[in-house]
């Protein structure tokens, strides 16, 4: 009875899981412009990694040898390191960006400072030709 | 003395626990392994890098925490929402976000915590450390989705990394 | 299974193979990475295809080959792996100094048809 | 039930991968590879713990571990060289 | 107690040895003297030994050398190597004495002797050899010391010129001799010289005879002159007068007749010999003499006249009658003494007059009487005067033409090419006699001429009496001396003759009338038709040989730079093509789909849905990697997928161990290959041929498919392999449950010790390209260093952690995957993050490890591990094993291989982060090495 | 103890490399040359012991790791592997000899990186396991690299990068070469392999055949047959003199494996597979011969000469070896350290000469005043010797080979040697004239005051007088490689000999 709503548990996990590993990637083809893709990625990526590894966790404990925990510390490193790498790679994309947001130290008044960024797509698309090979 | 010997006691911990989850046996051997590491590496990370957080009112973390996971559970909702629906109604744009912490680490948390949470992506902690800059992928009204973030965690943040 | 192995072999060497003969240093290095992929999977492919045996000793399970992955092969990947990064650190660095002594990244240190500085 | 269910999730974590291929090779820009590369590096730890579910077996541990910790790096190393093209300041 | 002969041939290089150590500033004299020892002394053994010789007797020698092959110092006298020692020793003592005054205080004296004794020896040992191969030996040295002498005056182009000319003509002949000897001690079954004349009649009849024949023939052709070789000679001229005087009138060149001579037994009796050699001699006796006439510089007549004896000497040694061998062996001495006091009188002439052009000369006789009188008695005997030397042999030779054993066609040949060639050789007898010594002149001197000194005199008046003896009293001088001679040459075959002055009115002496009367006509009718004066005949063979070498440079050059310039793409392209070759030769013919095993070796295993994925993606890879190639960052990541895709394939056939080093390996690379990109251009340019990418295309095609095919073949074939033994004793032996580990550091640990130290040199490798070096980054951007503090803080946060994974690694590398190597790139790649996020210098100032002293330490810890067995009488790396029960530990199983493991760890770590911070910190050193500036 | 002693001829120089990266930061140069020589007398004396023993005609087998031979790696000393080891050591001390003239300081790393050279070097001769001679075949060629590369500028990195990317492909080539030969034969040490290869299938036969044909093309590539010695004259002409010198060896190691394969394992035991690859070896032999012949004539500047003299070289042992008889291989063996000292010998005098003539170098052709005599005569002394003239050590070398050529492959074999010996002959004979004999005009440029040091000068003689005791002690060399080519021509000892000897401690 527990087994079967462990595994009931475990199917939910997994189907989870992989729905959002594929959002993820589904984002990346889908989205245009790096920063609606960045969105998906890193918050479906890593939850649905996550939900995985619960599930193998769980997984294991039932069918296999045993209680295995260490595969949190995957999970753990993987939600320690998605959004910083995320944060990075925004700012490489900041880096290329023309007429970048400018920042806040410098501009007097940089509250609610909003621009829709379709521009900031042309104007990234137009340097992709000589900066991003 | 005491930070002589045990320059971070959360390192210490986290070291030990990280050690006995990955050998996943716990005869005294690996304890005293575990413990060896514990001592040792806050020592040699002391030695690396230039300061260690100092924690505040760590209990807070705990609901925070269980926040953050409903937060996240309900932001990937959302952006698959967002991901399946159609761009055009998606209304994007970069907001700086001013910020009451001062603590690196609590900045880094923050910043981490908002990229996880709906629609957010943070891109750049501006030179003075004092804003962060966020991509949000669907925004109404800026002024209160930082006013949200600043309630949501910054607060706790300044409590833990005060 | 084994098509699928020897077909991505093919592949990566006939990448490699065609990399390598470009005019371009970083080019080769490229060629040479993939040639390593190549050489790599081809020896393993030695021991043959296994799948979900690694040579870990597990108790209750008798050491012998039909349990578990031929494990020779695999060794001899590892030494040639570190091997090929060996040799591809120092091909890198050939390409630099290469191109700041000699202020181009072709292969042969000049452009086709311009002939060579004889410095030392 | 769970064997179909973890064979069908290597098929949808495998579509995943393709399509940050797809992303990868496509671009247009720098960082979009890399976010393709990254996303990939995290879709393929969902396949090996979803394959070591399917095998029965806990060995790919480690691999895991070692690509969530070198998916990072590589991410940090790639986006530093997009922003100062010098790696090491 | 050495043998005489011994010491004999070592007195020359004795002499050499002596001379060259003396000091250039001692007079001329005294270094003649020294020098003039050595054949002095040998005349003195050479007397000594005569009595045996004059009885038959052939004293040997063997000092072992190589006994093993063969090749002994063997030294034999007969009477051949008796007569031409005498030869050698007898003109060499008077060529030093010449040398003495003839040597300008310019030149310099000990180099001069050093090379003639040299000279000297080589030719000693060509005659005294009793060993073939020890006779090519000598037969080279000649060569060689005869490059130096014809190019002692180094500044002259046309001395540089000549001696190289007879250097290649003479050493194609040597090489070609040192084949027909071996090919003649195969036959023969030894190279001692008793037995190979004892074999002649194996040799004629052996399949090898015609190569055989035509290789001593072509060693004898070249050294003797003899058309079409002649043209070196005359180059030669440019050496100094003694030189010409020795080598090229009684030495270097009839060494080539004196192996006709020596060999004689062996190789004549033949046909083929008979026409070949016969022709030749005919040939050049005839076109030396005719070039001889139209001469101007007197040293050209007289080398021009020496090929046109030695054509007569060869011509005689063809026609292998007895008495004809007899008469090639008088010519030898009698052209020996004529022509080395003619040579000796052209340098005096040119001592005196400063010039030996013949159309500046003339009328000398009133200037230099006794030089004169004596250059033209010997020019008579060169012209065959009765009652002198050259008209004995020439007589014999006439006598011999008359009696050739042959078809008609030849024998007239022959008859009239004798005939011929003495009219010819009066003609330029009297033109060497008349334009010189006589008629109008001399014209232009720049010198006052007058006799020389006395003694510069003396050598040459002692051959011109030399000759007048011979040719007036045969009998009682050298009629001996020459049966002793041919009785050497021709060992029981030998005639008996005598010799005399007088054979009555027969029609030798006809021919010689003729000769004289035809040869005065034909030179004053060639003076009043051509001009002499006027005509120059140029050496077609010296051009067609000197076009022909510089033909040679320029072509070797041009092919030389042509085939080596390709640069890598030819080299490697080359090694595709042979490796296509290669690998697919063994299929042509047979079934490829059974030898690849495509047809019933085994049955393919299904593949689960991952591997078709990793499969797409790792095939989508590659192709994309080559379409973006020339963007490289592009290419740079993509190919980081491809590496990804190759661990996974790793992890799902059963490699964890492969897959971690696959990944940690990658990560290292793509972050080399990124900072080298700043240093690098950004883009590739595409080259502009299509078609070199369509071939290059092409075999990559054909190499993947046959990298892919021959892989395909492996895997379907079963396995038969000895690693289920290493599974076995994996466990109980070397204490490890991972056995790949256990491979790397116990069962092949010698491997990774050889791997650790690629990794330890490429490291060095790395510095020391990197060190010194002043490189400009392609693109910098402006602005200081960037910050990114989130980044850094969760690095800190992320090391020790990543710390901790490592040691991990290392410890349950033997039992789990893992290990030294893994471990070791484990931490480099946490503390290259940081330096990546933090900048050089905050991390080295806080580390503070000095990476080259780690790799060094690594290395010996490695080798400490390995060498801890020999303690125990074990071999290296045999390891040992510790199982502590400790009180609160408990069970603790450890390995020594672990000692080994951890120089591993070290060498890894310190050698990847050595690479990583030398190649990220290039700019800052450049940088601090300005600011010091 | 003295069964280690095969042990010392690798682990020796890695240790002294190792020790004197430690010592590098801190001491000078003098220190560090004293290490590198303690060091090197320690090379010599191992091996000449080891010389010593292999003379005795035993086969010895070290089992590393105390594993049987199938398991783990062996190291293997047979009378082949103790001449090579000795050969490398003999010609390594005037280059060090050379290197301590100043080099050494100028290239970085320098003495360690030579040490590991002959640990690499030492190792491949040493190693009766066939990956393990891909191992020690990297690691002197990264040596090689380092040495090649260390303070170099300019061309020399051109060149390094020609060098460098195709040893890297042929490196390449060799695994997949192993891959296949593990796949299909199932083991790695070469006995086993010699063993298993009599017994391939004959249906596995093409394969088989494919994958040793692969094997064969690395060796041949790195030995700089024809048409892949393209790499060969660049790299070398661009090598610092100690180091070229130095690197006249390692064609040879080359030529090493592939002897030592032919025989052991395509010898006339292979069944299938005895005599693979000879005809076409000899064929290619003798065309890289006239080839590295036209090399030298058109060589303009010497080194380039000396490179193709590396070549001409290689090209006759290819000869010596593919022709396979009792008598060829004994003369190649004998051939073999007379090329390396006198090729290397001829490296040292054209750096002498550079250095001599200043900005004008080693070129043939421009004008230029007179040489020292002194140098002119090592010049012509190692001419002599490596075109083969008497009496040196060349001639006894080449006839040596002659005399042993096969009746039915006599023409081609003498015209080939013999010819290439002319043209090497013709192209020596100008350079010589050219650089040596000069015009003394005054308007040509003067050298700066050349700044020749003793220690080259003695680096040089030292060579040419290897090359010479060889000549004189010509006949208990000979008898040594005649020994040695019977004991290659039985392989059956050597596959004895590694499965009799059993592990000390272990089961075997
Ligand atoms: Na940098
Ligand atoms: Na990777």
């Amino acid at each position: 009875m527990i087994a079967t709503l462990l595994d009931g548990f475990t199917v939910l996990l997994l189907a989870v899981g992989c729905f959002f590993v594929f959002l993820g990637s589904f984002a990346l083809v889908k989205m245009t412009g790096f920063f609606h893709r960045i969105h998906g990625p890193t918050k479906g990526s890593t939850l649905g990694v996550g939900c995985i590894l619960l599930a193998s966790i769980v997984y294991h404990t039932v069918h296999g040898s045993g209680l295995h925990p260490r595969e949190l510390l995957i999970t753990v490193f993987l939600f320690l390191t998605a959004p910083v790498a995320a944060h990075l790679m925004s700012r490489a994309a900041l880096s290329l960006m023309e007429g970048r947001p400018s920042d806040p130290s410098t501009t007097p008044d940089p509250e609610g400072h909003i621009r829709d960024d379709a521009d900031e797509r042309a104007a990234e698309r137009a340097r992709e030709g000589d900066a991003s090979p | 003395m005491r930070r002589r010997l045990l320059p971070s006691i959360p390192q210490s911990l986290t070291v030990f626990a990280f050690w006995l989850l990955m050998a996943e046996d716990f005869s005294a051997g690996n304890l005293l392994m575990a413990l060896l590491l514990a001592w040792v590496m806050p020592q040699l990370a002391a030695r690396l890098q230039r300061e260690f957080a100092r924690l505040g009112n760590v209990g807070i973390l705990v609901p925070l925490g269980l926040k953050l996971i409903w937060d996240i559970v309900v932001a990937n909702i959302t952006v698959a929402r967002q991901v399946l629906g159609p761009e055009a109604n998606l209304r994007s744009g970069f907001v700086w976000v001013p910020l009451d912490l001062t603590n690196i680490h609590g900045i880094s948390a923050l910043a981490s915590i908002m990229t996880l949470t709906p629609g957010t992506v943070t891109a750049e902690l501006s030179e003075d450390r004092r804003y962060l800059l966020v991509h949000c992928l669907n925004i109404d009204d800026p002024q209160k989705m930082i006013e949200d973030i600043k309630r949501r965690y910054e607060a706790p943040m300044r409590k833990v990394f005060p | 299974m084994e098509f699928a192995l020897a077909s991505a072999i093919g592949v990566l060497t006939a990448s490699g193979v065609y990399l390598l003969l470009r005019a371009r240093t970083f080019d080769v290095i490229l060629g040479l990475t993939l040639l390593s992929y190549a050489t790599n999977l081809l020896i393993f492919s030695a021991g043959r295809m296994v799948v979900g045996r690694p040579p870990v000793l597990r108790e209750g399970v008798e050491p012998v080959l039909a349990n578990y992955a031929d494990p020779l092969p695999q060794a001899l990947v590892l030494t040639a792996i570190v091997i090929a990064f060996a040799m591809t650190a120092v091909t890198v660095v050939v390409a630099m100094r290469n191109h700041a002594d000699l202020h181009s990244d072709h292969v042969d240190g000049h452009e086709p048809g311009r002939e060579p500085d004889d410095r030392q | 039930m769970i064997g179909v269910a973890i064979v069908a999730g290597m098929s949808v974590v495998g579509l995943a991968m393709l399509m940050s291929l797809w992303r990868l090779i496509r671009g247009p820009s720098a960082p979009d590879r890399i976010l393709a590369l990254d996303t990939l590096y995290v879709s393929t730890i969902a396949e090996l713990v979803l394959f070591g579910m399917h095998l029965d077996t806990e060995i790919y541990f480690e691999a895991a571990l070692i690509i969530a910790m070198l998916g990072f790096f590589g991410t940090v190393v790639l986006s530093k060289y997009v922003i100062r093209r010098d790696i090491v300041e | 107690m050495p043998s005489i002969l011994l010491i004999l041939l070592a007195l020359p290089f004795a002499a050499a040895a002596a001379v060259a150590a003396l000091p250039r500033t001692l007079s001329r004299g005294a270094i003649a003297w020294v020098a003039a020892g050595a054949p002095l002394l040998g005349l003195a053994l050479l007397a000594a030994l005569t009595p045996e010789i004059m009885a038959g007797g052939q004293p040997k020698t063997v000092l072992p050398w190589i006994p093993s092959a063969g090749l002994q110092v063997t030294l034999r006298m007969d009477g051949l190597a008796w007569m031409f020692a005498g030869l050698i020793l007898g003109i060499g003592a008077l060529v030093v004495m010449y040398a003495r005054y003839y040597l300008s205080p310019r030149d310099c004296a000990p180099r001069f002797f050093a090379y003639l004794m040299l000279f000297m020896g080589a030719m000693l040992g060509v005659v005294l050899a009793g060993n073939l191969l020890l006779l090519v030996v000598f037969w080279e040295l000649t060569s060689i010391s005869s490059f130096l002498l014809i190019g002692f005056w180094t500044h002259r182009d046309d001395a540089r010129q000549g001696a190289r000319m007879a250097l290649t003509i003479t050493g194609l002949g040597g090489l070609a001799l040192l084949g027909g000897v071996l090919l003649i001690g195969r036959v023969a079954g030894s190279y001692d010289l008793d037995v190979v004349l004892a074999s002649g009649e194996a040799i004629r009849t052996s399949a090898a005879y015609p190569a055989i024949l035509a290789l001593v023939l072509a060693g004898i052709f070249t050294k003797s002159a003899q058309f079409p070789f002649h043209f070196w000679l005359p180059q030669a001229m440019a050496a100094p007068t003694p030189v010409s005087a020795y080598l090229h009138s009684a030495t270097m060149v009839k060494a080539g007749v004196f192996l006709l001579a020596r060999l004689h037994p062996v190789l004549a009796g033949t046909d083929l010999f008979f026409y070949v050699v016969t022709l030749v001699g005919a040939i050049t006796l005839l076109v030396g003499a005719w070039y001889a006439i139209f001469q101007h510089d007197l040293k050209g007549l007289l080398a021009y006249s020496t090929i046109s004896h030695l054509g007569l000497i060869t011509l005689l040694f063809g026609l292998s009658t007895p008495m004809a061998v007899v008469a090639g062996v008088f010519h030898i001495v009698n052209h020996a003494t004529f022509k080395a006091s003619l040579f000796m009188a052209a340098g005096i002439i040119d001592h005196e007059t400063g010039t030996r052009d013949m159309r500046r000369l003339g009328n000398l006789r009133r200037f230099l009487p006794w030089t004169s009188a004596l250059a033209i008695t010997a020019s008579l005997a060169m012209a065959g005067i009765p009652l002198l030397n050259g008209f004995l042999s020439k007589e014999m030779f006439f006598a011999e033409a008359l009696q050739v054993e042959a078809q008609d066609g030849m024998r007239l040949f022959v008859t009239v090419a004798a005939a011929l060639a003495g009219v010819l050789g009066v003609a330029y007898s009297l033109r060497f006699v008349h334009d010189t010594f006589f008629g109008h002149g001399p014209r232009d001197l720049d010198l006052d001429p007058h006799e020389p000194p006395r003694w510069m005199r003396i050598p040459v008046a002692v051959l011109v009496l030399t000759c007048l003896a011979v040719g007036i009293l045969p009998s009682l001088t050298v009629e001996p001396m020459l049966k002793t001679a041919v009785a050497g040459t021709l060992g029981t075959a030998a005639p008996d003759f005598t010799l005399a002055v007088w054979h009555g009115w027969n029609l030798p002496l006809a021919m010689s009338i003729l000769g004289v009367v035809g040869g005065v006509a034909l030179y004053f009718t060639l003076r009043r038709l051509f001009a002499l004066h006027d005509a120059i005949l140029r050496s077609w063979g010296k051009h067609l040989f000197q076009d022909n070498i510089e033909a040679l440079f320029s072509a070797a050059g041009k092919f030389t730079e042509r085939v080596a310039a390709g640069g890598i793409r030819r080299s490697l392209f080359w090694m595709i093509v042979v490796v296509l070759a290669v690998g697919s030769a063994p299929f042509v013919g047979d079934a490829a789909d059974r030898a690849l095993g495509f047809d019933g070796f085994g049955t393919p295993q299904s593949m689960p849905l991952m591997g078709w994925v990793v499969w797409a993606v790792l095939v989508a890879g590659t192709l994309g990697t080559v379409a973006v190639h020339g963007r490289r960052l592009t290419a740079l990541i993509v190919i980081g997928a491809v590496g990804l895709m190759v661990s996974v394939a790793f992890t799902f056939l059963s490699a964890p161990d492969l897959a971690l080093t696959q990944l940690l390996v990658e990560m290292v690379t793509i972050a080399l290959m990124m900072m080298a990109l700043n240093y690098l251009p950004k883009q590739s340019r595409q080259s502009r041929t299509r078609v070199r990418r369509w071939r290059d295309a092409l075999i990559s095609a054909a190499a993947g498919l046959g990298v892919g095919a021959l892989a395909y073949g492996v895997l379907m074939r079963p396995s038969q392999t000895i690693s289920g033994e290493m599974l076995a004793r994996s466990l109980p032996e070397a204490y490890g449950a991972n056995v790949v580990n256990v491979i790397l550091v116990d069962f092949r640990g010698f491997d990774t010790f050889g791997e650790i130290t690629v990794f330890a040199v490429a490291a060095l490798v790395v510095h020391a390209l990197l060190r010194w070096a002043r490189l400009k980054p392609d693109e910098i951007l402006p602005g200081p260093p960037v910050q990114l503090p989130i980044p850094a803080d969760l690095t800190q946060l992320l090391f020790p952690l990543a710390l901790t994974v490592s040691i991990y690694l290392f410890l349950r590398g033997h039992n789990a995957p893992g290990g030294g190597f893994i471990a070791g790139l484990a931490i480099a790649v946490p503390v290259l993050i940081k330096y990546v996020l933090q900048g050089a210098r905050a991390v080295e100032a806080t580390f503070g490890f000095d990476y080259l002293r780690g790799i060094g330490v690594g290395l010996i810890v490695a080798c400490i591990g390995g060498l801890g067995s020999l303690l125990f009488g074990l071999p290296f790396l045999a390891s040992g094993h510790l199982d502590l029960d400790l009180p609160v530990i408990g069970h603790l199983p450890l390995a020594s291989a672990l000692v080994f493991d951890t120089g591993v760890y070290i060498v890894v770590f310190a050698g990847a982060l050595l690479i990583l911070s030398t190649m990220g910190t290039v700019r800052q050193r450049l940088q601090a090495e300005e600011d010091k500036l | 103890m003295t069964q280690h002693l095969v042990l010392a001829p690798i682990l020796v120089p890695l240790l002294t490399g190792a020790v004197l990266l430690l010592l590098e930061r801190r001491h000078n140069s003098a220190v560090l040359r004293t290490g590198a020589w303690i060091g090197l007398s320690l090379l010599l004396a191992a091996a000449l012991a080891l010389f010593a023993r292999a003379a005795q005609g035993g086969i010895d087998v070290y089992l590393l790791g105390d594993w049987p031979a199938r398991l783990g790696i062996v190291l293997m000393v047979d009378r082949l592997s103790a001449l090579m080891v000795l050969t490398t050591t003999l010609l390594a001390i005037p280059c060090l000899l050379y290197a301590c003239a100043g080099w050494d300081k100028r290239a970085l790393h320098f003495h360690a990186l030579f040490q590991i050279q002959l640990a690499g070097l030492n190792g491949a001769f040493l190693t009766g396991d066939i990956f393990n001679l891909f191992v020690f075949f990297e690691v002197l060629l990264i040596a090689s690299y380092g040495l090649l590369l260390s303070g170099g500028r300019g061309a020399r990195m051109a060149a390094g990068m020609h060098y460098v990317v195709f040893n890297i492909a042929a490196s390449t080539l060799f695994l997949i070469a192993l891959g296949l030969l593990y796949g299909l034969i199932g083991s790695l040490n070469m006995a086993e392999i010699a063993v298993r290869m009599a017994e391939v299938e004959p249906r596995d036969l093409a394969i088989v055949r494919a994958a040793c044909g692969l094997l064969l093309v690395v060796f041949c590539a790195k030995a700089a047959l024809l048409p892949m010695y393209l790499w060969l004259p660049e790299t070398y002409s661009r090598a610092p003199a100690a180091v070229a010198a130095l690197f006249t060896i390692m064609t040879k190691v080359g030529l090493y494996a592939l002897l030592r394969l032919t025989t052991l394992v395509f010898g006339d035991d292979a069944g299938a597979m005895a005599g693979f690859g000879r005809d076409t070896l000899l064929v290619f032999g003798m065309v890289t011969l006239v080839l590295a012949g036209l090399g030298v004539v058109g060589a303009l500047r010497l080194r380039i000469s000396a490179a193709y003299l590396v070549l001409l070289s290689a090209g006759t042992l290819f000869v010596a070896f593919a022709l396979a008889q009792p008598g060829t291989i004994a003369a190649g063996l004998y051939y073999l350290p007379h090329s390396c000292f006198a090729a290397a010998a001829m490296f040292l005098i054209s750096h002498v000469v550079q250095r001599e003539r200043g900005q004008l170098g080693d070129r043939v052709l421009d004008p230029a005043p007179p040489l020292r005599s002194l140098t002119g005569s090592l010049y012509m002394i190692a001419a002599i010797s490596i075109v083969g003239l008497p009496p040196l050590s060349g001639f006894i070398g080449k006839f040596l080979l002659l005399e042993a050529v096969p009746d039915e492959d006599t023409g081609w074999v003498y015209a080939a040697v013999l010819g290439s010996s002319l043209l090497a002959l013709i192209g020596l004979s100008r350079t010589g004239t050219r650089l040596f004999w000069r015009v003394e005009a005054p308007d040509l440029p003067q050298p700066p005051t050349p700044t020749i040091r003793g220690i080259e000068i003695g680096a040089t003689v030292l060579l040419i007088a290897y090359g010479l005791a060889m000549t004189v002690a010509a006949d208990p060399v000979l008898r040594y490689t005649q020994a040695t080519a019977a004991q290659l021509l039985a392989p059956a000892e050597y596959v004895r000999a590694v499965r009799d000897t059993l592990p000390l401690l272990r089961e075997p």
